[in-house]
């Protein structure tokens, strides 16, 4: 097993841990017999950019890493660019990721897409 | 930094004693210990001195020790060449659920090739039954293999009494004593084993050794067939420097088994009741008293094991999660699923191995980190009660 | 005394520069590459670069590349674990009389279990021919497994050829490449080879280490069964200090393989010259051209085998008759017998192999020996012509 | 491998090596394609002494050494005493021999009493 610096600097010092309050997108995606379950928080504003976003994450280094990097860059974005958010985007952010945590990643693209989902049945 | 190992069942440093007596036969006593000429003899002494310590460590005779290339093979040709030798006589296996996957995987193989397994469960504990032994016993039972000490929970099987029921009927009985030895009394001739897998780099010694004990007269096939090594039993020019460095090791774990033992029960106690007096929802896997001196084995609920070693690695501790062959898989371990533990939990666990040289520092570092860990990790989790 | 050591196709002294790449990893990097920490981590980039050293080695990518515990655990694994898994297409293998015993004896042993074998015949040079070898292919042949140079009288056999020859007919291939590492080119890319077993010990570099070439593809059972070690193909803890070891004895052997084979080729045909020329009554066993740069291998009439290696040691020459494996067992070497020696003339050969500390000195002492030795052993001779 | 300093000894610097002259009793066992071949030479007097004795052996080490020691062993000894003649004999006097070399001693004791029985066929 071998993470980047960016990974290990994202799992030790993650960003946007925890609950943001009145957040208006919630999605989950895993499940605790996996070993992973991985939750997005987004706070969207009525032009539709996501103004801030959290986690909260059971996982592994990557999970956690992955999940970090991904709230991060989504930040600032419209909802349609968030849409279409990839999982490749987290583990190119990250410098890569080794082959069997990769999935890692896709639960936190996963997890954005389930947000904002959310997000948008909340509204409709 | 500072780093603190705590995964001894993994693998241990080579003893410096161990390392001195080993330099010479790569560069002095180099020669093939099956020639015929000066360079050739002294190195035969050499490796059947080291089969004589190796034989003294498990009460064997020296002509019952067979060296192989790790605790894997060792295993690996207990099983195969017990079950391909004797299949005439029938082609049931019996073994357990918490089996190290050297084993399992093995007699999952055989499996393929015609043979039956049964694999006994066991109880919350890590223990087996011995009357869920006496009622999967066969006419067609041709091998019982039980680990001896498992190697993630550190529970320790009755050995011997699954060995007076296994002789009883005459059946071929095989033991992994790979992380018993160096640890706990191990004794061939008390316990009614017929095979036993050891493996060097778990007593101080070095990677890519490992030995089994065939007691005399058990009828086995080879698992390496060629030259006549090994009374022609395991074939491959022999790996001079670390048979001898193994029978270094394995002297030396017997003479400092006592003390070592207690040595590393005294910090495991000391840990296993930092953690539980100071961390909420954790639970201690494997047997409260009939467990491996050095082993701890924790589940913290609601967060993952790569999360704890990685955060533990960060301030210097080494530590496991499940065995060290499983990382690299996602499967939650085998042996936490078959004590009952459900998968979302399993995936929480953490094992600290201690060794010799572990201080009571070293502990209460630990201690005081991993409080803190545990409650970070937590804050961060989805399924956090609170 | 002086010694003066021919023995190099038996082993080989660890170089200095390969010990010196070892030792950190019994004490200082001695953590267990599968594991997650940092002791873990480091050590399975070393383990990586030595692939990487071994797989350009041979022109393999190193995701082929499979260590082992031996070289006769690659040829045991090649033979049983392409037969196993290609059982279903057929039972048949072809081989040669002239196989290390690691690969004839697994042959055997798979004829035991319902395979059948053809062992192909070589010519008074020890070649096979390749009409032979057409021959003897049928639609059930799942395996050819032919060496690429035998390890006693030095003969190299046409392994491209051969190579092709199968390729064409689908089976797959595999050579035993332990004596001809570091002797001569090898490069799995240009042979058409599917497996090709190698062995630290004979290239400078430690004991109990070897590893399999498997190219991409080729559908292969385990013989060791258990961790995920190795991509999951052959488990067991790495040995990760002789595995650093044989990628560092790889290497050196690549970078000088064309020096050390020149230099070898030299010493060897003065030795032959020498033998051959001064003593009567001798022959040089193997191809005259098609044989590795370091072996020289003689049959005195009228004298026996051992009595020329004692005699040797007694004045400091380590050499062998047949092959280091045979010598405990009484029967003449399967390979003379192969070239058509009879069985008393068998008795009486001499190995001698060079390497690349031999010397000019060293062999004209040895030649200046060996023709009092062998006058001296003749005169005790009750068949001596004379 | 492990032979005794005395059968190195033996092997080194064999006692009676080669053909008497005059020989009354000459045997040979063994066989070239065995690897081994072993014949002694006795010169019995007729009081049934056994004055001298010699060997040539094709052979090995412990052929060569158990070769030399058997016929030195013999040498003064009456036919009747040396026909008690055993292999174990030399093996003690050699200081013993690995097991698989047991054999090269029974070839001396072999040939021993084939030229015996050649010495009493020859006399009747
Ligand atoms: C041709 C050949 N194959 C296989 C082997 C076996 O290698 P190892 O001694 O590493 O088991 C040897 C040497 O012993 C050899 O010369
Ligand atoms: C119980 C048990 N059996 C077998 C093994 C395998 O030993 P080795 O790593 O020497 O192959 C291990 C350790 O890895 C073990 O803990
Ligand atoms: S969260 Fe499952 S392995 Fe990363
Ligand atoms: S003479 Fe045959 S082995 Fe000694």
């Amino acid at each position: 097993m071998e993470y980047t610096d960016v990974v290990m600097e994202n799992f030790t010092c993650p960003k946007h841990v925890g609950e943001i309050e009145g957040a208006n997108g919630v999605g989950q995606v895993g499940s605790p017999a996996c070993g992973d379950i991985m939750k997005i928080f987004l706070k969207i504003n009525d032009d539709g950019i996501i103004e801030d976003a959290s986690f909260k994450t059971f996982g592994c280094g990557a999970a956690v890493a992955s999940s970090s990097m991904a709230t991060d860059m989504i930040i600032g974005k419209s909802i349609e660019e968030a849409g279409k958010f990839k999982n490749s985007d987290v583990v190119d952010a990250l410098g890569g990721l080794p082959a069997e945590k990769i999935h890692c990643s896709v639960l936190a693209a996963e997890a954005i897409q389930a947000a904002i989902e959310d997000y948008q049945k909340n509204k409709a | 930094m500072r780093r603190i190992y705590l995964d001894h069942a993994a693998t241990t440093p080579v003893d410096p004693a161990v390392v001195e007596t080993m330099l010479p036969f790569f560069t002095e006593h180099f020669g093939n210990p099956s020639s015929v000429y000066t360079e050739g003899r002294g190195v035969k002494k050499s490796i059947e001195a080291a089969r004589l310590q190796i034989a003294k460590a498990i009460n064997a005779d020296p002509r019952e020790i067979y060296f192989t290339g790790s605790g894997s093979e060792a295993d690996n040709w207990a099983i195969k060449g017990i079950a391909m030798k004797n299949q005439a006589k029938g082609k049931h296996i019996i073994t357990t659920t918490i089996e190290h996957h050297a084993v399992l995987h093995t007699c999952e193989y055989l499996e393929k090739q015609g043979f039956e397994v049964t694999y006994l469960p066991v109880d919350e504990n890590g223990l087996i039954s011995l009357d869920d032994l006496r009622n999967a016993i066969r006419t067609d039972t041709i091998l019982v293999t039980i680990m001896f000490a498992n190697n993630e929970i550190g529970t320790v099987e009755p050995i011997k009494e699954i060995g007076e029921i296994v002789k009883e009927k005459g059946i071929i009985f095989h033991t992994d004593a790979v992380q018993a030895l160096g640890n706990i009394p191990v004794d061939v001739k008390d316990l009614n084993v017929d095979l036993l897998s050891i493996s060097a780099h778990k007593i101080y010694g070095p990677k890519g050794i490992g030995a089994l004990f065939i007691r005399k007269g058990v009828p086995i096939d080879n698992l390496i067939h060629g030259g006549a090594q090994e009374r022609k039993k395991r074939a491959g020019t022999e790996n001079t420097a670390e048979i001898v460095a193994f029978g270094k090791a394995a002297e030396m774990a017997t003479e400092q088994l006592e003390e070592n033992a207690t040595h590393m029960k005294k910090l495991r106690d000391l840990l296993i009741k930092g953690v539980m007096d100071n961390i909420p929802q954790v639970r201690l896997n494997g047997h409260p008293e009939k467990r491996l001196p050095g082993n701890a084995n924790f589940c913290f609920d609601y967060i993952e094991g790569e999360s704890i070693l990685l955060s533990l690695d960060i301030i210097g501790v080494a530590g496991s999660s499940g065995s060290a062959c499983t990382s690299g898989s996602l499967d939650p371990s085998h042996v936490l699923l078959a004590i009952g533990l459900p998968a979302g939990v399993a995936h929480g666990s953490l094992r600290l191995t201690i060794g010799k040289h572990t201080t009571v520092e070293d502990i209460n570092y630990v201690v005081d980190n991993l409080i803190q860990i545990i409650e970070r990790l937590r804050k961060m989790s989805p399924i956090n009660a609170d």
